[in-house]
């Protein structure tokens, strides 16, 4: 390996980004590099500046408001920074490469994928019209897009998350660059999904030989990527070694409370936070819930049923947690949305406190609102932007007049923050002014406003880093021991709910595949699904051989993937 | 087909044969005329409407008399004489040898035709409204002579005769046409939404006009009628604005034949007391009013216009004294008349330039002199429920912006109209006063004119149902190709036949 | 554990004033825009009992004065109109009624519009396509017919007028109102308002509105312009605002006349009427910056970091 | 998409029906048309006849039924002031506008995405502070007042153009450019706001990232993506023009269906104004659903 002279270089980068008040230092005295052929993972949690430090490489950052305080990048032997802007511009795509988070949004929505593949040839002199079509259809077939002679008139938005990725990646690849960056590649992927598109990555790097750095957030991502590791909080690097070292003895406090917040290795199995109390008496009862959605699909193709919900039935007693786990599209979330009365089902009954749910009508469907409340994704969306704390808190009490009296609301509202552990000042503050993590706290406590029995968790961590997972399941499970709650907690990813659910069902396209106690489900899966599932979740990189078939494998993945897609069900 | 070819064929010999003159200008003599809104038809009934009447009469349809400006007396045209055969009936003497454009013969049918048209309400005819109510027969007496009867006395028959146009008997009878035939020097070639043609008729009786092509077309805004004129886009235009007739080698002004007041609601207190009337008429500038009008603008006295029959040069309009208009309204406001009620005074937008303005300065100079005057400026149709009865039983004290045109030579097209009980916008009820006015409607020559006069005196000087303002100047910009000066009739008619080119 | 973290930006929302007072400073174009509608405004205001009597007292000795002498008193700076009256004062006094017309109409046809528009776009019912349809018949009716209808059957007046103006913008209004609902109340925060058991009213009134209601009053100050214009147009045509009333619009129009002969008689209102409306579209633009946190760094200080 | 375009048309004809229905109702109440057709000093009797030969002296809804009546045979009715089919009338009228509007929208809209998307490229640049400028004073002056000052300066002053009326291509200048100002003027706004976030989304990025030059990420990135709104504006403008650019018309001569309407309004020559609001109304609702579906073929997301 040619340790002597790495591919990049940065060296002691500081970005500022400027405003009216002082300049928020989004990195500081950054130094890494890489060499050919190896990875480099920064691992960081949102707001860290992993990603600010690779924009600057790419020239992406906006000057202003952003601004180089100081700092090189050395690539190739050349200082970026001093090329004129052609030169520049030539480097990127044809020897620097990147992909990004969330294709949907970093692809035009209005070329086809095979124009946007095609314009990386173009703009680099590397063939064009006929030539660059054929070629771009060759990308396609290699990232593992089946049929890619029809499928690159395709739009991005006609393709499944995953296909988008390697869309990407195939974009990227195109003129065989010196590194390829990945800015978080796989967050916004299901599990399965995320195997397959790291394998590709590692395939194509092999093959190439490239250097990729790669951005995450995602502790096993990194693991299993990983060479070499950097850990950035806070815009500065913490720690940084290779990845074998950094994961199994971590020196700096902030890397080893990551590595402390995963939520499973074997560990879990120990300190687990399910429900000690054994379940009490039935508080929901759901019977042959079914849920069928008529789509149009396409432009001209007549109506077609398609079953969100099918046939499904479960129970949950009082003060236990029930996990409902599945892929996106697996109907996991319209049947908490029937549930809570925001969908109308197409069959079946849900019986809370001995009435038929979905026959509710005035008061006691009111009481049933009042004692079902419902923990969303994405916090910042599932609160009002133009309302404070306060007002979000108590907008239950505004709705049932008879739970407490105006008077009391003040300090009502400091005590529910800070049983969810944030402060009474808080209170006058607005969503946008707080972090993932508070903001969810907060739709916690204003979930416990009316004083519910029942909390329904749609994807209620998923967003969030892992440390803050941790603290906000630390906390679900400590409320539900103090207040009795029950949960229903869904989720994508397995492992979460492996410490603190007490049952978990696994979905798959509207059906429950296999239910049980979480210990059985972990150790002895029935379901082959599961156990792909199971055996999706990425394995450090040091641990597995470095024989693997993963190409076919990928392939035999999407071809499934692709039936689902084309018509047109809500995957990706 | 082939015989207006002959035509052709004969007229262009005749020219060559007695008209080497003609024959040099024989180079079609091309004229364009820039109107201020577009003729909403062609129909020969309807040419007492100015936009029609300014294309047609004289030009394409001919009447039988015409009116001269000066006089006001009516001269021949269609009809060469006439003789009253009893106070009902009129025997008529018609032009020999008269063609229509369409090749017809014009004769006593053909008369007869017409005014059966007229009168027939199978078409919606504005112009045998001049007749009043009077019910016409017309019989044919031989091929060139027609009588026309009349259910009441008619004495100014010959006078009315100028609206009746004489179309060919091929017109349909029973609907307005927009393509009219007549015996005019001119014959319609084209009406398009943007431009009407009319093209020299070379079977004309009369005399050849120098004119041998005119397009008319028009533009509301007077600036830009006058900008056409002045680039050469058009060679007339009838009528412009004051303040665009800036240069006077193009511009002349001329007495067009109305006359602008405001009527007085006579029914209504306070304006149904003499003194409130009285001083109305006294608390305006005029002077200063004037200038809204222009130099050349008349003062008016009574209705008509000086050479209408009845109008007296002698009669003196009101002066400006508003010392004695306060003095009349205190007064009256002693004598218990309700002089504070607010007095409604109705404007009519556009109804001539500057009439807005007008409006507003009376308005601030009656309350100048303690009358409590409110401006209401309305759209045509609802000014026009307050002008015509039956009037609006709402319509409190009001005085309302009026224009009369009678460019028919008498003054029986103002009188009854205005000061008759029965009279359409008279608020009048003064059954002497009517007597009087019957009388002398029925009354011919010195004996008409002498009682006429006495009413308009009166109407002055002792009803003061109205407040004459002015006698209206019309400008028109004339481009230097041509040599032709507007006069009283221009409002109603532009005979291209009196228009001459200079070379 | 409860740190606000780094990444949270200070809240730059409403109820900040001297903010939006350092953004205005930082867009000098902005900044004069905002000066001559405060200028405007005052004069609208105060202005009439500053000049009395004076816009309709007549002079028909001195119609159409020349502008810029002295000689007549600093009222006639700006020469007189056709009757003589001095201009400058007619400007002051017709600002009142422009500007209260143009706002009037504006106000209640964003109001009724809004309304409507939630509606539309909250509910599925019949009465809400109604609305749509409503909105369509409005879309193609001609305003000057509408106008004239008003004028004959309401007659003349300024209400009126503003019934007219108010109701032809209505669809825009009711069109933004509606499309913004439509993605709004599929939001996260709406279902968990539902959830909550929240009824339509109060969904509507306290989530939804607030959100809506700043697209609808970046609108209404491009709109205001458009409204100051075609009420002018109206007055060109006849049909706009009458004598003894008037605005600027009517000013214009009666000046067209002589725009060969007196220029002044429409060229001050024009002006006055140009600078108004191009002073809103400035702030609109301007106001559309700060409210966009992509763009916002633009009207900034940026103060950078010691090297 | 049929399906969608079938439904619109259906909600367009009905749309169509109530508004002839409104307007005819509401022309009824501004008066008596007799009174302008007849001299004033027309008698009681000549009114009577008039109104008789008109068919206004039926009480109206029975009025409305004899019209829905001939609507069904396609008859518009009679033109009161000019003799002849008030469809033929309207007909007649709506080329010359139809001419004037899309001229004026596509010259507009052409030039906005030009002068639009250069300002957006350098926002804050003198270019950009001057385009704002002057195209928002375009759209801010009174159009009538523009038009009048236009043909005092260049058909009276320079005299390089025709004062007004059709004919050769120079009578087109000044009507096009007075049409042309404001909506230019607006849609350069909408252009540049809607380029300047375009130009921040993540899909732009990626495109710096691939290394493509600026004018393309500009011209075939930004501002494909922002042409939805821009297509937006321009049909609501368009409506606006197609309704009828009255003063410009009444200015200029120039024989369109804005003048025609106005006119037959003030002469209360209802037949006229049916028809013609029933050919602008259709021809809106017509824009109206090729705007929807030029936002398909802008945006693949977008089916109906």
């Amino acid at each position: 390996m040619n340790q002597a002279n790495p591919i990049l270089k940065v060296e002691s980068l500081t970005v500022d980004f400027l405003s009216d008040n002082e300049p928020v230092r989004a990195v500081d005295n950054v130094s890494f590099h890489v060499n050919r052929g190896e990875t480099l993972v920064i691992l960081g949690e949102s707001g860290s500046g992993k990603s600010v430090s690779t924009s600057t490489v790419m020239d992406l950052i906006d000057c202003p408001p952003g601004d180089i305080v100081a700092g090189t990048c050395v690539f190739d032997g050349v200082e970026l920074s001093r090329l004129d802007a052609e030169a520049r511009r030539n480097i990127n795509g044809r020897r620097i490469a990147m992909i990004f988070q969330d294709p949907l949004a970093y692809l035009n929505p209005v070329y086809t994928v095979g124009r946007q593949i095609g314009e990386v040839f173009e703009s680099h002199g590397a063939g064009s019209g006929k030539e660059a079509r054929a070629k771009s259809i060759e990308l396609l077939r290699r990232v593992g897009i089946p049929e890619p002679e029809s499928r690159i008139d395709y739009y991005p938005h006609q393709f499944s998350g995953g296909q988008r990725q390697r869309v990407m990646i195939a974009m990227a690849i195109a003129l065989k660059p010196d590194i390829l960056i990945a800015d978080e590649p796989t967050t916004a992927l299901d599990v399965s999904v995320q195997a397959q598109i790291l394998d590709l990555l590692r395939d194509l790097q092999r093959e190439t030989g490239m250097a990729l750095i790669m951005i995450t957030h995602d502790l096993e991502v990194a693991a299993a990527m990983a060479d070499r590791v950097i850990v950035m909080n806070a815009g500065s690097i913490v720690e940084a070694g290779l990845a074998r070292e950094v994961f199994s003895n971590p020196q700096h406090a902030y890397t080893r409370r990551l590595i402390s917040a995963l939520p499973h290795g074997d560990a879990a199995e120990v300190s687990n936070r399910r429900s000690t109390t054994s379940a009490g008496e039935t508080l929901l009862q759901v019977e042959n819930l079914t849920k069928e959605y008529v789509v149009a699909s396409g432009a001209f193709a007549g109506k077609r049923r398609f079953r969100a919900v099918d046939d499904v039935s479960f129970e949950v007693r009082r003060g236990e947690t029930v996990g409902i786990v599945g892929e996106s599209g697996s109907g996991k979330s319209s049947i908490a949305r029937i549930l809570l009365r925001l969908n109308e089902p197409s069959s079946g009954k849900a019986v809370f406190a001995g009435q038929d749910v979905f026959r509710m009508r005035g008061k006691p469907l009111m009481d049933f609102r009042r004692k079902v409340q419902m923990v969303f994704q994405d916090p910042y969306g599932s609160m009002n932007p133009r309302m404070n704390v306060r007002a979000i808190i108590s907008e239950p009490w505004v709705i049932h007049r008879d739970i407490l009296p105006r008077k009391a609301w003040k300090d009502r509202v400091a005590e529910l923050l800070e049983l969810v552990g944030l402060k009474p000042e808080h209170a006058e503050r607005y969503p946008h002014q707080f972090s993932g993590g508070q903001r969810q706290r907060i739709a916690i406590a204003r979930a416990l406003a009316s004083e519910p029995q029942l909390i329904i968790c749609d994807e209620a961590v998923s967003a969030l880093d892992v440390s803050i997972q941790a603290q906000v399941i630390e906390l679900l499970a400590d409320l539900r021991t103090r207040l009795g709650l029950s949960y229903i907690f869904i989720t994508h990813d397995l492992p979460i709910v492996r410490h603190f659910a007490d049952r978990i069902m696994v979905m798959k396209q509207g059906r429950i595949v296999e239910e049980g106690p979480t210990s059985t489900i972990f150790s002895a899966p029935r379901h082959e699904y599961t156990q792909s599932l199971l055996r999706a979740v990425p394995k450090p990189k040091w641990l597995v051989p470095e024989e693997r078939p993963t190409a076919e494998r990928s392939v035999g993945k999407t071809g499934l993937r692709l039936e689902r897609t084309r018509n047109g069900s809500l995957a990706g | 087909m082939h015989r207006t070819s002959n035509h052709a064929l004969a007229s262009a010999m005749l020219m060559a044969a007695l008209a080497p003159s003609a024959m040099a200008q024989g180079a079609a003599q091309e004229i364009r005329i820039v109107l201020p809104e577009q003729p909403a038809n062609l129909e020969p009934c309807g040419t007492i409407i100015t936009n029609v009447g300014q294309i047609l009469s004289q030009n394409v349809v001919e009447p039988l008399t015409v009116i001269d400006p000066e006089t006001g007396q009516p001269q021949s045209k269609l009809a060469t004489e006439w003789t009253q055969v009893d106070p009902t009936t009129w025997r008529l003497k018609l032009r020999d040898g008269v063609k229509f454009q369409d090749g017809a013969d014009f004769n006593a049918a053909a008369v007869v035709f017409s005014v059966n048209r007229m009168v027939g309400g199978k078409i919606t005819c504005s112009n045998i409204a001049k007749f009043g109510d009077a019910k016409l027969t017309v019989t044919a007496v031989d091929d060139l002579t027609v009588e026309i009867k009349s259910d009441k006395p008619q004495p100014i028959l010959p006078t009315l005769l100028s609206v009746v146009m004489i179309v060919s008997p091929k017109t349909a009878a029973n609907q307005a046409v927009n393509d009219p035939v007549g015996t005019g020097p001119f014959k319609l070639s084209t009406f398009s939404p943007q431009t009407v043609v009319l093209d020299a008729f070379d079977g004309y009786w009369g005399k050849k006009p120098e004119i041998t092509k005119a397009t008319y077309v028009w533009r509301p805004e007077s600036s830009i009628r006058a900008a056409m004129v002045e680039t050469g886009e058009a060679d007339l235009t009838p009528s412009i604005a004051i303040q665009d007739a800036s240069n006077p080698e193009t511009d002349f002004a001329y007495l067009n034949s109305e006359t602008t007041a405001i009527r007085i609601d006579t029914a209504q207190p306070p304006l149904n007391d003499l003194r409130v009337r009285k001083a109305l008429n006294l608390a305006i500038d005029w002077e200063g009013l004037a200038q809204l009008f222009g130099d050349d603008i008349k003062r008016a006295s009574q209705m008509v216009v000086p050479g209408i029959n009845g109008h007296d040069d002698a009669l003196e309009a009101w002066s400006y004294d508003p010392e004695e208009a306060k003095k009349l309204i205190e007064e009256a406001a002693a004598d218990g008349v309700p002089v504070d009620t607010e007095i409604k005074l109705i404007g009519r937008n556009g109804i001539y330039p500057n009439g807005a303005e007008a409006m507003e300065a009376m308005m601030t100079m009656w309350q100048a002199v303690g009358l409590n005057v409110k401006l209401t400026m309305l759209d045509v149709a609802d000014w026009l429920r307050y002008l015509q009865k039956p009037f609006p039983a709402e319509r409190g004290a009001n005085l309302l912006q009026m224009m009369h045109d009678n460019n028919k030579g008498d003054a029986a097209f103002t009188i009854p109209i205005f000061y008759r009980t029965s009279g359409n916008y008279s608020t009048l009820a003064d059954p002497a006063f009517d007597k009087e006015i019957d009388a002398a409607l029925a009354t011919t020559g010195e004996a008409r004119t002498t009682a006429f006069k006495t009413i308009f005196a009166k109407a002055r000087k002792e009803v003061v149902a109205d407040i004459p303002m002015f006698h209206m100047i019309g400008y028109t910009r004339v481009g230097p190709r041509l040599d032709w000066k507007p006069d009283i009739t221009t409002n109603s008619e532009i005979p291209l036949a009196n228009i001459a080119i200079n070379d | 554990m409860t740190i606000i973290t780094p990444d949270t930006k200070p809240a730059t929302g409403p109820g900040t004033g001297r903010v939006l007072l350092a953004y205005l400073t930082r867009d000098r174009l902005a900044l004069a825009a905002a000066a001559f509608l405060a200028i405007f405004i005052i004069a609208a205001i105060f202005g009439p009992l500053l000049v009395g009597d004076a816009a309709s007292r007549l002079g028909l000795r001195q119609r159409n004065l020349a502008p810029f002498s002295f000689e007549h008193g600093w009222i006639y700076f700006l020469g007189a109109d056709t009757l003589g009256r001095p201009i400058l004062a007619r400007l002051i006094v017709g600002a009142q009624n422009t500007l209260g017309i143009a706002a009037a109409a504006v106000f209640s046809s964003m109001l009724i519009g809004g309304a409507l528009g939630l509606v539309a776009g909250y509910s599925e019912r019949w009465y809400s396509h109604l609305i749509l349809r409503l909105a369509d018949v409005v879309m193609s009716f001609p305003s000057l017919l509408l106008a004239l209808i008003v004028l004959y059957t309401l007659g003349p007046s300024i209400a009126n007028l503003v019934i007219v103006l108010a109701v032809t913008r209505l669809p825009i209004y009711l069109r933004t109102a509606r499309a913004e609902v439509l993605e709004l109340r599929e939001r996260m925060f709406v279902s968990a308002a539902r959830s909550m058991g929240a009824g339509p009213a109060r969904i509507i009134l306290r989530h939804i509105a607030p959100l809506v209601l700043p697209s609808l009053v970046t609108i209404s100050a491009i709109d205001f312009a458009t409204v100051i214009l075609s009420e002018s147009a109206l007055s060109f045509l006849g049909l706009g605002i009458q004598p003894p009333n008037f605005t600027w619009g009517a000013m214009v129009a009666n000046g067209r006349g002589y725009l060969a002969t007196a220029w002044w008689i429409a060229f001050w209102p024009g002006l006055s009427i140009m600078l108004t409306t191009l002073s809103l579209n400035i702030l609109s633009n301007w106001a559309r910056t700060i409210a966009d946190p992509q763009q916002r760094w633009r009207l900034q200080r940026l103060r950078k970091a010691a090297r | 998409m049929f399906s969608y375009i079938g439904r619109r048309a259906s909600h367009s004809i009905l749309s169509v029906i109530g508004l002839l229905t409104l307007v005819f109702f509401l022309t009824r109440l501004t008066g008596d048309p007799s009174a302008l057709y007849l001299p004033l000093d027309a008698t009681a009797e000549a009114r009577a006849a008039f109104a008789r030969l008109n068919g206004l002296d039926q009480p109206l809804h029975w009025q409305f039924a004899e019209y829905l009546k001939d609507l069904l045979q396609l008859d518009f009715g009679q033109s009161l002031r000019q003799n002849r089919s008030a469809m033929e009338v309207a007909l007649e009228a709506f080329p010359e506008t139809l001419k004037l509007a899309f001229i004026a929208i596509t010259l507009s809209t052409a030039l906005a995405i030009l002068v639009g998307s250069l300002a957006a490229a350098r926002p804050g640049s003198l270019f950009d502070r001057l385009a704002s400028l002057a195209s928002l004073a375009g759209a801010s002056a009174p159009d009538f007042w523009v038009a009048i000052v236009a043909i005092l300066v260049f058909a009276v002053g320079f005299e390089i153009l025709p004062t007004s009326g059709t004919g050769s291509w120079a009578h087109w200048v000044m009507p096009i450019f007075v049409l042309t100002l404001r909506p230019f003027g607006l849609l350069v706004q909408v252009v540049r706001g809607t380029m300047l976030s375009a130009l921040t989304s993540p899909y732009i990025k990626t495109a710096r990232a691939k290394g493509l030059r600026r004018q393309k990420i500009i011209f075939g990135h930004a501002l494909r993506n922002s042409l939805l709104p821009v297509v937006t504006v321009a049909g609501d403008l368009a409506t606006s023009l197609v309704n009828g650019a009255v003063v410009v018309e009444s200015i200029f001569g120039w024989p369109g269906i804005g003048k025609l309407m106005i006119d037959a309004i003030i002469q209360r020559d209802f037949a006229v104004v049916q028809s013609t609001i029933l050919v602008t109304a259709t021809a809106i609702f017509i824009l109206n659903i090729a705007i929807d579906l030029l936002y398909a073929v802008l945006d693949p997301r977008i089916r109906y």
